[in-house]
Parts: C-alpha cells; structure tokens; sequence
C-alpha cells in the first residue's frame, strides 16, 4: 500500500503536493467558519458525494495521460443511464444482464472512439466531440425525459452504506482508484500508457502498440462512463437524457487539477482523486460558509486557474 | 546477417534511397557513410522496419522478410540507436532502458526493483553513473545518449545499427562505447555503424559503405580505402570544388558585432567573439560546446545572465530577436522545421516574415510586392520551387534552407549567424549556399557560421573560432585554420 | 539523385480545388440535395430564415478562427455572449441605450479575452483550460449581477438589427458581412494576418523573426472576446429577451464549425470564407433536419458525423 | 377584481378525498433552522420564487433562526450534494423545489426517512414522500390550457405542444394532464412536443423549426408556462403571420406574453402560477414545525384572465388581460409576483436571518 503510494508519488510529486496543500487548506477554512464542518458525518457526506465525478474522472485520466481527451463521457452517461433504467424498468431479475450489457456497452462505444482516433488520425477532441454528439442525438431519440426505473434496492450503490457510514459506492470508486493506479505503476501496458503519452513517435519507434493502447485507454474510459451511469440511476432512480451533461467538462477538472498534464505522459489517478475530493470538499464548503451559488462559480473557477498555473513548467530553450 | 537489394524511398519534395544495396554480417562492424542527407538515416529506417520501401528487398538471417513494423524487426533482433532520441523524457532511466521488455516478476507484474537493479548494473558496466531513477529529462544530453546506447544492449540483438551515436558524446563515453561494440563484435552480432567522424570510421569498423544522394557508391574492407578516397567516394569531387573560393574584397572590414563574456547558465561561460564586416567566421566545437547557445545570446533568443554586446562599438542591449533584428541581426537556426520555417506557410510568406512592415502600405499588406521580391530571391538564390506561392513544406531542404536564407539577406542585415547551415542539405544545394554566404559577405554583411563539419569550417571560414564546453578555447586567424588546429582546441581540457 | 521533386509533386489542379473548395462544394451539395427533397427548403422565406440563424453563429465562428489559427481554442465565447445579452437589458431598454450598450458589451468581451490571452501567453495555461475556467468565472459573475435569471428590455433598435429584415435579408447579416470583411481583411490583407498566421504555423519561428508572438495571441483572444459579445447581442435582438440561454451551445458549434471548415486545430491553417462555410453548413443541415420532418434530434446526430468526416477529410489532404 | 377565493380545485372536486397531515411528531421549538434548496434559478419566474422564499423568512425572524437556501443551477447531482449538505448542517426542515422529480425523489424519500420533513414548493418528486406540496394545481393548468384550446378550435385542429423542462414535475404534471383533455377529442391532433427549458429564448428556437415544419397547419399553441410564450409569438411574427393571425396561445404569470397579445391580436388565455408560493412554503414550513395538521397538497389560488372575446363554454375569466398587464413594464415581469410595486428583481435584497 504504501510502496503504491510512493510510487504514484513519484509519477506527480508536484501535483500531488498542490492538491494535498489545497485540500488541508479548505479543510482548515471550513472548519474555522463552521464547527460542523469538520466533523465525521460531514467527511462522510463529502466521500459519498465524491463518487460520480471519481467513476468518471477515473476514466479521463487515461485518455489524458495518453496526451488525448475524452469530450464524448457526458453522453455515453446520459445515454447509458437511460437505458440501464429503461431495459430494467422495475424488474429485479433484469438487473444483472442489464448492468452487464450497459458495461460492455460504455466499453464499445469507448473502443469505437479510440478505433476512429487511430484510424482517422483526428485529434481525440474533435473525434469525441463528434461521437458525443452522436450518442446525445441517439439518447434524446430513446427519451425526452426519464425513462423506466429501479427496483428499491437498487440504490445501495449510491446511498448505501457500509457499517460506520462508509459510502459503499465512493468505497468502489476509491478501490478502483487504487487498482488503476497499481495497474498504471505495476504492469507493462500500464507503464506503456505514459510511454504513449510522453512521446507518441518514440513509442511507435519502440514497436509499442500504441494504437492498441489508444483503443484500451477510450475502452476503458468508455467502462467507467458506463459505471458512473450506472451509479447516477441508482442515485437518482432513473437515467435521464442530460443526466450526464455536466460530467464532460467536469470530469476534466480534477484531472489537471491532480497533476495530469493536458499534454499527457504525466500524472496519475492519485492526483485524480485527490482532485475529486478537492472539488467535492470545495462544494460542500461553500454550502457550509453560505456563500451565493453564482460566487461558487467564481470560486471554482479561480480554483481551476490556480491549480493549473501551478503545474506550468518552466519554459526552456526558445520561445 | 541481413541483405538489401535494390531498395528505393522517396519523400514528397525527396527521392531519399535511389536503388540502393547493402549487406551487414555477423561478426562485423560495417560503416555507413556519406554526407548529410545521403540517406543513411533513411536506410536504418528502412532496415528497423519504420518505412516501408518503395522498391527492393530485404532478406534477414536468410528469409526474405518484409516488416511489420517496428515492433517486428525488434522481436527479430534488429535494434537501432536512431539518431534522434527515442526516449521517454518523463520515465525514469530504468524505465527507459526497459520499456518493451519491461522486467516482470512471476505475477506478470512489474518488478520494479530487479528493473532498477539490472539498471544500474548496465549502467554500471558502461562506467556511467546515473541514478536509474532520475527522470530522463534531467539527464544531460550526453547522459541521455548513453542511456540510448545502453538501452539497445539488454536485447539479444543479431543486428544492431547506431546512427551517429557519438555526436553527442565524447572522451572516455566514446571509449567505453567502442569497447562494447567490440565485443558484441566478437559475440557474433551484425553492427552497422553511421558517422561523420572519418576517424572513428577507421578505428573502429571492418567495412565501409558509402552513399551518395540516396544512391550506393561503393563498400569496401576498411583496410582498402584510405582517408582521402573515401572523402572522394562521398563528395564525389574535389573539395576545392566544394568551397569556392573568394573572389570578392579579402580584408576584413571594421567590427560590426562584439560579444564579451557573455554567460549563458549551464550552458556558455564568459564567451567573447568580435564580428568584422565582410568576414566569414566559424565557430567550431563538438556538440553540445554551447555554439548554439552563444549564437542564440547574440540573437536576443536566450538569456544571457553575464556580458556585453556591442554594435559599432557601442553597448546594446539585446532583450529580444526583435530588438537584435533592429539592429541588423540575423539567425539562420540549426533546427529548420521546427524552428525556422512555417512550413504550412509558402515561400513568400517565409521569406517576408522578419520584414512585414516593410509590406504594408496603408495598413493593407502589399501581395503583390511580396511576390515581387520572392520572385527576386527565388531567381538569385536559385530556389527551386513553383513560384512565390509553393508551400515550403513540399520542397527539399536544401531549398527550404536557402529560403530562409533568402530571409535574412533581404533585410538591412549587417551580421547573418547561420547555424549548421548545410545539415541535411545536398551537395549541390550546399555548394549554393556557400556561394550565397560569400556574396553576402562581399557585400559587407558580418558571418557567423556554426558548423559540425570540419571540412566546411575549414574551407569557408577566414577566422576560426573554438568552443568546448561552454567556454571558447581559442582563435584561429587566417593561415592558422587547419583540421588539427580545430580539432585540438575543441577537445582541450581547460583549466578551471 | 536526391532532387528535389517539387514540380513533379505539385497537387493537380483538380485536386488542388477540391481540398481549397471541396466544403464549399459539400454546402452547395447540402443546398442543393436539400432544395430537391424538401420543397420550401430553398423558399425565400426559409433562406431568410436561415440567414437570420446564420448570423450569430457566424461571427461567433470568426473570432474562434482567430483563436484557432493561433493554435488556441476559446471555450469562452458561450459565456460572453450570455454576458453582451444580459447587458443589453442592464440599462433602461430604450434605443438611447444603444451606444453603451454596445460599448459595455465589447469591452467585457475583449477583457475576457484579455485575461484568456493573458493565462495563455504569461501563465502558459492550456487554452482548453483557461477559457474552461473564465468561462465558469464568468457564468458566475453574471448570475451575480443578475441574481439569478437577467431581466429586463432589449432596446427596440436591437430588435431590429437582430430580427428585422429588408426584402427578406436579415438585417444581422449586415453585421456578419461587416465582421467578415474586416476579419478576412485583417486575417488575410494585413500585417496582422500574416503575424497571426506565423505564430500559429510555427511559434518559434515568429519569435525568431520578431513577432511578438504573445501579442499576436492575446490580441487573438480579445478578437474572439469581441466577436462573441458582438454575437450576443445579435442574438439578444434576435429572441428579444434574454435569459440564461442565449449563447448556450455556442461554444462547441463554433468550434465544429470552424473545423468542419478547414480550420486545423493545430493552427495557422484556414480562412474566414472556410470557417463561414463550415458554420453555413451546420445551420443548412439543422434547417434541413427540421424541414425533411426528421426527428430534431437528427440534428445533432449529424453534427457529430458531419465533424468526424470533415476532420479526417482534412487530415487525408495535410498527409 | 380577480378572483380572491378559495382554490377551484379544492371547491370544486367533490370526488376527491383531501388529504391532511398530522405533522405533530415534527414539533420542536423554534427558533428554526431551514434549509432551501431550490432546483436552480434558471428563469426569471424562480428567482421571484426564491425572493418570495426569503422575504417570508424576513417577516418571520422571530421564529425563524437562519434560513440557509442552496441553488443547485438546475443539476440534479448538485441538487442531491446540496440535499445532503442542508442535512449535515442539521437543518430542521427542507423546503426544497426539485430539479426533477425523479431524480430527487431517492435522496428526499431518505431525508424524510431520517425524520427531516421536507416541503416541497413548485416542484414536487414523484413519490409521496414528503409532507406537503405548496402549488397552484399544475394538473388544473394542464387541463384548463387543453380545454380552451379544444373549444376555441371547436374539437377540430392541429396542437404544438410547447413545455417547459423535461422531468420537472410542473411539466410533467401540466403535460398529462392536458394529454388527458386532447385525448377525448379525436379531432384534436398533436403534432409535435417540443422543449423550451422555460426558456423565451430556446421557445424560439425550437418554435421556429416547428413553423418551418408544420407552417400554417399550426392551429394552436399549448404552453406549459408564460416564460416560453413570447419566444413561440415572436416566432409566427418572424415567419410572416399577421397581426390576427397568429395561432391561440396559453400563458402563464408573465408580462411579456400579454403585451404581444394584445399588440398583435392573439388570443390567449393565461391561467396564474405565482411565484409568491415560495412564501407560502415558508408558512407552511413554520406549521409544520408547529405540529399543526397541514394539506398534503397546499394548493394557492390562481387567476383566470383571457383576451376579449375568448372566453369559451368552459373557461370563465377573472380578468380580462387589458387588465393584467403592465403596459410599459418590463416583457418579463412576473405580473402575478406578489413582491410589491417596487419590487425589481435584479437590485432586490432584504435582511432576512442567515
Ligand atoms: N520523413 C521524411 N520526410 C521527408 N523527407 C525525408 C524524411 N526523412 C528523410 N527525408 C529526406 O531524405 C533525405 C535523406 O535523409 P536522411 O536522414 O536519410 O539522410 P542522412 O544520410 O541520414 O543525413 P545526416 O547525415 O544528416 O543524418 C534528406 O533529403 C531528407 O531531408
Ligand atoms: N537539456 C537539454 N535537453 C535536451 N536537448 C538539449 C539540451 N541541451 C541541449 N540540447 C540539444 O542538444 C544539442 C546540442 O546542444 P547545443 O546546441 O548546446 O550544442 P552546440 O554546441 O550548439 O552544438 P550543435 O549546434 O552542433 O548541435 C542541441 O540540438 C540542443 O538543442
Ligand atoms: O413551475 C415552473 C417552474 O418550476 C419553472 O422554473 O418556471 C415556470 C414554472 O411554471
Ligand atoms: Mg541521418
Ligand atoms: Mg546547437
């Protein structure tokens, strides 16, 4: 565990630092503006509410560290989510097959996006813009509004709770969390992820599969849009066709906020999570300390600056 | 080990192989010569499985293979140094050496620490102390091409090729990489070895191979050749033929640009050059002397944290390539696509870029004069190309050189600084841009040329001046400037 | 022989007209597959109506084609022209109003800008980033001013600059048509242009032949900044009232857009004619949608296809 | 005047059983803590709403301790976080106004569950699980709409359908319940629903692509709401109909949408939904907490006002709409806001306990 550690520190010193530091320093403001802030149910609340973004920054973080992007998640969550309640519609013996078909769903449409951006040689924004829009267009035809729904029990996922009140979903996301880390540290395709997105030409040069990995890494960010899907139908009881919407720049968010460079090859999902906690805390703070809904924005805009202009590095050599 | 026949490569704007046969055996250091562009680098692409020939064969260990890929050749145990780095700047050293063959334990897992301990023990054996962990990035570029270099040597290579291994390295590295070579030699393994440096060439290899504009020359045992044939076989004429001689006014003008102590960190330490009107200048070193790094200082391009620079005698304070272009600087870089060139851009557009104001009339930027004055450098630089309007990305690099030469010559430009000028240029095309700078420099304009290349600092230069390692080591005036002189302050040791 | 073979390699010159006209071609294709099955499609009525459309869009797109040339990406624009909207109602909604209106707007515009270029170029943010952040900032401040949801009158006079038409021309083309030419001007006639066009093909390269390259970017983003509150108030006259959807949407259109007409993302590649076209293109086949009875969501879908093909179109032709 | 009675609803529903809570287990004393969370401030009619909130908190100070309002900006994932945020901050009571009511309904079914009452207002969840709903009868909107437009079509025509948001409960409710009226009249044909997020501008949109589609075929339109309205009139303008020409169209609490029906002849009926029902949440909140027995469903009156002319067999009116408009306000100005004549809601503030 701890070797784990070290080593995702090793990856993203830097980052990790920055968001430790800016995570102890809210931490500390709220708990000087509301003595309920710092307590345990409310560090409960804030790791339960932590969950959706994780699932779905989880997957960013890979497309990012390849030097690539995924703008397509907040569709395939929406659209998934619709049909994971839609194809249940109530029936507890559909859970299972559904759930399954909705994974290895979220994980074609996420290899078909990497299929096109190795294929077409289209930078991943613009292909995942595209296929985003697609998936948008296809959830709106399957429904305007909510669709189906969940037995009751299905809502342990997002509000049940282990005993002490530990979240059982957020539980899953950090477990997650720490084995795409091991992964990315400890296996060959894992290190073979930065390799692609330190420098993609050296790679191909290297004889490493690189298009392979591209595929993979949309896949498995594909995977966890289908699980974050997943989660928000047993938050909320149905999938609905924006549901997702918010998830395509947000999940973006705690990526560069942990360290991961736009430019890839760098970070890791520590910072990830680090940076969903960041954002989660930052939230449920400004609730604690009453500050208006239009100054979160604000806030969570300059945190966003902040955070960044930290990573820069140091220009070298020419311009 | 491996045979090619008849291979053929060409590049939009460049036919790069033309017809061309080799053959690498085992047990045998073979060298690949030839001048820059020649095709050497093509055809270590062709052998790794990076390009696809257009035309020949290649057999390897006495199967007609066709490659994949890269990937292929490597399982095959075909391995390159390539001449540009081909490393993972935020992977650790180890990681570096490993990837593709990452040392795993039982689990399939990595083992991070054998992959630190095997490492450090390669590295160990070259006599190189880094710490495995280090981010390469880090590394010095000496460092990072030993890493290349130790990289290659976890495989069970049958043909290894190094694309001028040592241009980056030198001394005791140089010695601790032939002793290798060695012996991978004398273990049976296929070496193909490319350089520029003659003298390596004859220290070192068993055969030699030369190209010639894509095209194969000639392969002969070492022993066969003397140092002089082989210049000939790879120029293909008398190098007095190479560099034309001055016709022009021989005695040099008054100082147009002086540098004292100029301090560039980690990289220049208290250099000092003067530049006369009408002279040719050469500054000479090994790679990595900082000659780059001075020229960049001059040109307002990097900073400088010590020194002075005069123009006419007086002091000038040169914050920016702006400002030096004010004052009649110019800078022909080394790297020409990334750093010299808008190659999306046409020949136009490249050649008006440092002097747009001079196109506008009445706020609206004046075509037709651009075209006009691309059409006049196109005809007295001899660009070959369609006309003002061809996009510099389809034309060779000679000719993209002599754009951006045909750039600075148009301006008021009073010192013209060209880096590595003729790299990866062909020899017509070289000659044409000697003829150029020449002209130039009859017509008063100071000239700094940075070159690698002895032959071309030697016959261009009427002053010589010398780096090493940041510091310059010495001048070379007129009937001072031979080979042996170069050669010797470049590699001196300097006190302090 | 390595010689050069320039001449030989020379596109064809029919080839050389596809890849310059071929998307002008693709909208004449959609005019003209669209006038056959959809009678009413190439109505005056329905071409005004286009128009009227077309305008804000399109001026939209020329300011992120500035952005783009410069190998940046304004996220931004959506939340500036949500901001010139509600200025338009921050006075007292008479025609009086106009000039301050007008001032107000652009100058929040170009300050957005402004900071973008300046994260940009002096912090070395990426733009994607950058403009993510001033964009939440910026939703922020304005729902701070507004409290919530903006309110207020459009001054008459921008009613009819926005809605009004002259013999079935809308009188917002008017404003596109001048923007055009000056941006195409400036882009393709001038000294700027040439600058931007430098700094955006190679940075290194403009900072070598001394181009304030920085300059050149930042001023990029305060044109992108300007078009996009110019954009909004067009469309504030357009709807005449204004809420928190006016400009929703924008900030992707523009950016397909702007691809779907040869605008590289990788900068200094690309016209104002093109980038037009590219808008044209998107507006005649969300018209055509709506016309051929197809289902509305058809239009996004083919937003998506539409962006993938162009793209690899273009990567096809730059190989 | 306009009608100050008793809800219809409630007078006029001789079948139907209303339900009353005994909210005597939430008693405690004050002063209290509540938290808001309002679904987001997307229109202009939810920021009257939320001010109404407020201003009822003001003139309840004494009672009330802090009233911690959250605005989730029309997410439902914020809206849950901001449910639950409320919770650790241990608020008494929860007045909330969902997003959706599908989404809310797990997290407020568990609030209440944890013995938090929740009061809804405007926009209720699917479920039952809360103590009272404080509206103006979505389903009598709903209805009242449809019935107009079936009689002033006489039984025969063709219906744009013009809603809110998909998945809140006001057009989710307004919309069946319309459903139901058109679906007795077979001459009655829908041809098409389209969404406007309560949004003029997006109304617009969306109403202009249906005016390409269907053109003069458009016999009427039923809009969930006034917010809308003047995005779908201003669109028949722009496409050419005259004034007299444009389609009967339905309305709700906005100035803008009377103004353009009286300037270009359209006939319209507006049915009020007033954003004063915020305050009234906060009535209902205090009672609750006061052990007092509430309605389930706390219904507030709403105004009936038609265009001359247009009244029809069904649809009687309280005003005419010449009455109902501000002539020279602002197009939208909430006209059924109830905050007062100096009311602006952009420099609005009040000190009310926080
Ligand atoms: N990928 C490429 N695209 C276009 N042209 C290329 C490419 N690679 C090489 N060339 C061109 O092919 C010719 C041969 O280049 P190559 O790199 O093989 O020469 P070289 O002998 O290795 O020269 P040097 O000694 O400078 O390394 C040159 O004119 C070069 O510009
Ligand atoms: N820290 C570094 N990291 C990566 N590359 C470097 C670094 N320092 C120098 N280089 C590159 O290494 C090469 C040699 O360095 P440098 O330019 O200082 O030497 P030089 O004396 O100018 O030699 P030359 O001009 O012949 O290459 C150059 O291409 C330079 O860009
Ligand atoms: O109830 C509705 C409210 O939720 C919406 O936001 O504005 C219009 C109202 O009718
Ligand atoms: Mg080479
Ligand atoms: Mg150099």
């Amino acid at each position: 565990m701890s070797a784990i550690l070290s080593r995702a520190l090793t990856g993203s010193r830097t980052g990790l630092l920055v968001v430790l530091a800016l995570l102890v320093a809210l931490f500390a403001v709220g708990a000087f503006v509301s003595d309920r802030f710092a307590t345990t149910g409310n560090i409960l609340n804030v790791y339960e509410q932590s969950t959706g973004l994780a699932l779905v920054s989880l997957g960013q973080t890979l497309t990012v560290l390849t030097g690539g992007i995924d703008l397509s998640v907040g569709s395939v969550v929406s659209l998934l989510s619709m049909l994971t309640s839609g194809l249940i519609d109530g029936r507890a013996e559909m859970v299972v097959p559904v759930l399954a078909g909705v994974l290895a769903l979220g994980t074609l449409i996420g290899a078909l996006n990497g299929g096109l951006i190795v294929a077409t040689g289209v930078h991943p924004l613009i292909v995942t813009l595209g296929t985003g829009a697609i998936v948008q267009g296809i959830a709106l035809l399957y429904g305007l509004g909510p669709v189906g729904g969940v037995p009751l029990e299905f809502d342990v996922f997002a509000y049940g709770t282990f005993a002490g009140g530990l979240s059982i979903g957020a539980t899953i996301a950090l477990t997650l969390f720490l084995l795409v880390s091991f992964f990315l540290n400890n296996t060959r395709t894992g290190r073979r992820i930065y390799a692609v997105g330190d420098d993609a030409h050296a790679a191909d040069l290297m004889g490493l599969p690189r298009r392979r990995i591209l595929v993979g890494v949309y896949a498995a960010s594909g995977f966890f849009a289908a699980l974050t899907a997943i989660y928000l139908v047993s938050r909320f009881s149905a999938g609905q066709p924006y549901t997702g919407a918010n998830y395509t720049l947000a999940s973006i968010t705690p990526v560069v906020v942990g360290g991961t460079m736009l430019t890839g090859g760098r970070g890791g999902v520590i910072g990830t999570l680090l940076g969903v906690y960041l954002v989660s805390l930052l939230n449920n703070m400004l609730n604690f300390l009453d500050i208006s809904s239009h100054y979160q924005l604000v806030v969570q805009g300059l945190v966003i600056i902040l955070a960044v202009s930290v990573y820069v590095e140091k220009q070298r050599g020419l311009a | 080990m491996l045979m090619l026949k008849g291979i053929a490569k060409g590049f939009p704007g460049v036919r790069a192989l033309n017809d061309v046969d080799f053959e690498a055996r085992s047990g045998e250091i073979h060298a690949l010569v030839g001048e820059n562009g020649a095709g050497k680098s093509t055809l270590t692409r062709v052998i790794a499985g990076v390009h696809q020939p257009d035309a020949g064969t290649i057999t390897f260990d006495g199967q007609p293979t066709v490659w994949k890929g890269p990937g292929d050749a490597k399982r095959h145990g075909v391995h390159v140094i390539y001449q540009e780095f081909v490393l993972f700047p935020h992977l650790s050293v180890a990681e570096n050496i490993f990837i593709g063959h990452e040392r795993r334990n039982r689990l399939g897992l990595i083992d991070h620490r054998r992959t630190r301990a095997d490492a450090k023990a390669l590295l160990e054996r070259f006599g190189i102390d880094i710490d495995p962990r280090s981010r390469v990035r880090d590394l010095s570029v000496a460092d990072q091409q030993m890493v290349e270099i130790a990289k290659a040597l976890i495989h069970d290579v049958k043909l290894l090729i190094l694309d001028e291994p040592t241009a980056v390295i030198s001394g005791r590295e140089v010695d601790v990489l032939f002793e290798r070579l060695r012996r991978l030699r004398d273990a049976g393994v296929a070496i193909v070895y490319i350089s520029h440096r003659l003298e390596e060439i004859f220290a070192l290899c068993d055969r030699v191979t030369v190209l010639k504009d894509g095209g194969f020359v000639a392969s002969r045992p070492i022993g066969d050749v003397t140092r002089d044939q082989l210049i000939a076989l790879m120029v293909g004429r008398n190098l007095a033929e190479l560099f034309p001689t001055r016709r022009g006014p021989k005695t040099p003008g008054a100082v147009v640009v002086e540098a004292r102590d100029i301090d560039v960190p980690g990289r220049v330490r208290g250099a000092s050059i003067a530049l006369r009107a009408g002279e040719i200048t050469g500054l000479a070193g090994m790679v990595g002397a900082g000659r780059s790094e001075l020229a960049l200082a001059l040109f307002g391009a990097l900073k400088k944290t010590g020194g002075e620079v005069f123009v006419d005698g007086r002091p000038v304070d040169i914050g920016s390539p702006r400002r030096a272009i004010e004052l009649g600087i110019g800078l022909v870089t080394e790297d020409r696509k990334g750093q010299g060139l808008a190659m999306l851009l046409d020949v136009a557009a490249n050649v008006s870029a440092s002097t747009l104001p001079e196109f506008t009339r009445s706020g609206l930027f004046d075509h037709r004069r651009e075209a006009t004055v691309a059409d006049e450098a196109i005809a007295s630089f001899r660009i070959a190309c369609r006309g003002p309007g061809t996009p510099v990305a389809v034309m060779s690099g000679g000719n993209q050189q002599k754009v951006i030469v045909a750039r600075w010559a148009r301006t008021s430009t009073r010192l013209l600084i060209l880096d590595e000028p003729t790299r990866g240029v062909d020899v017509g095309a070289k000659t044409e841009i000697y003829r150029i700078m020449q002209e130039l420099a009859d017509r008063g304009v100071a000239i700094l040329m940075i070159s690698s290349e002895l032959p071309e600092i030697v016959g261009m230069s009427e002053r010589v001046v010398v780096m090493r390692e940041g510091v310059v080591t010495g001048e070379l005036g007129p009937g001072e400037i031979t080979e042996e002189a170069v050669v010797e302050l470049a590699t001196r040791r300097m006190a302090g | 022989m390595a010689k050069p073979l320039d001449a030989a390699l020379a596109p064809a010159p029919f080839r050389q007209h596809l890849s310059r006209y071929g998307i002008l071609i693709f909208l004449l294709a959609v005019l003209a597959v669209g006038g056959l099955a959809a009678p009413g499609f190439l109505s005056g009525a329905n071409v005004s109506n286009m128009l009227l459309q077309f305008a804000p869009l399109g001026i939209v797109v020329i300011g992120q084609t500035f952005v783009i040339l410069v190998r940046g990406l304004d996220l931004s624009v959506a939340s500036v022209m949500a901001t010139a909207a509600v200025t338009a109602t921050a006075f007292n909604g008479v025609n009086a109003d106009v000039p301050f209106v007008f001032a107000t707007a652009i100058a929040i515009g170009m300050a957005v800008g402004l900071v973008n270029g300046l994260l940009v170029t002096r912090r070395r943010v990426s733009p994607f980033l950058a403009t993510l952040a001033t964009m939440i900032v910026l939703q922020g401040a304005r729902t701070a001013w507004t409290q919530g949801a903006p309110s207020g009158n459009v001054p008459p006079l921008f009613r009819t600059i926005g809605a009004g038409t002259f013999n079935g021309i809308p009188y917002n083309i008017v404003f596109l048509v001048a923007v055009a030419i000056l941006a195409a001007v400036a882009l393709h006639r001038s000294a700027f242009g040439r600058r931007v066009f430098i700094t955006g093909g190679n940075p290194v390269t403009a900072h070598l032949v001394g181009i304030r390259s920085d300059l050149v970017t930042l001023l990029a983003y305060v044109v992108s900044g300007a078009c996009a509150a110019l954009a909004g108030l067009v469309l504030a006259g357009f709807v005449g009232v204004v809420d928190n959807f006016v400009g929703r949407g924008f900030e992707l259109d523009s950016i397909v857009a702007a691809v779907v007409g040869g605008i590289a993302l990788s900068g200094g590649k690309g016209t104002v004619a093109g980038a037009l076209t590219g808008a044209a293109i998107l507006v005649a086949i969300s018209n055509l949608v709506v016309m051929l009875g197809l289902p509305v969501q058809m239009q996004i879908i083919l937003k998506g296809v539409v962006i993938i093909v162009a793209a690899s179109f273009y990567v096809k032709r730059g190989r | 005047g306009p009608y100050e009675g008793a809800p219809r609803t409630f007078l006029f529903n001789p079948a139907q059983e209303i339900c009353f809570k005994d909210t005597s287990q939430y008693k405690k004393e004050g002063p209290y803590v509540i938290g808001f969370s309002n679904a987001g401030l997307g229109d202009s009619w939810r920021v009257v709403m939320q001010h109404s909130v407020i201003k009822a908190a003001a003139e309840h100070k004494d009672k009330i301790k802090q009233l911690i309002v959250t605005d989730a900006g029309h997410d439902d994932a914020k809206q849950v976080a901001d449910i639950q945020d409320l919770i650790s901050r241990q608020v008494d009571l929860l007045l909330v106004s969902a997003n959706t009511e599908q989404a809310l309904d797990p997290a407020i079914s568990r609030a209440m569950q944890r013995g938090i009452p929740v009061v809804m207002v405007d926009r209720r969840i699917a479920s039952d699980n809360f103590i009272s709903f404080v509206t103006a009868s979505d389903t009598m909107m709903g209805r009242l709409f449809a019935q107009w437009i079936v009689e002033k079509l006489n039984g025969q025509g063709n219906v744009i359908m013009l809603a809110g948001q998909a998945g809140s409960s006001p057009n989710e409710i307004r919309t069946r319940a319309a459903m139901q009226v058109f679906n007795q009249h077979p001459g009655i044909k829908i041809l098409d629903t389209v969404y406007s997020d309560w949004s003029p501008v997006k109304g617009k949109q969306v109403m202009q692509a249906a005016i390409s589609k269907y053109g003069r075929e458009i016999n009427a339109v039923w809009s969930a709401h006034g917010l809308q309205t003047p995005g779908s009139i201003e669109a028949f303008i722009e496409a050419g109909w005259k004034d007299g020409e444009i389609p009967p169209h339905t309305t709700s609490d906005v100035n803008g949408p009377l103004q353009l029906a009286l300037q270009h002849k359209v006939p319209m009926l507006e049915v009020g939904y007033p954003p004063a029902m915020g305050g009234v949440g906060i009535d209902v909140a205090l009672k609750v907490l006061d052990g007092q027995t509430v309605p389930c469903i706390y219904e507030i009156n709403s105004q009936i006002a038609t265009t001359d002319g247009d009244e029809t067999a069904s649809i009687r009116r309280d005003l005419p709409i010449s009455e109902m408009v501000v002539p020279n306000g602002p197009a939208d100005m909430l006209v059924t806001g109830g905050m007062g004549p100096d009311y602006n809601p952009t420099t609005y503030s009040v000190d009310y306990p926080r």
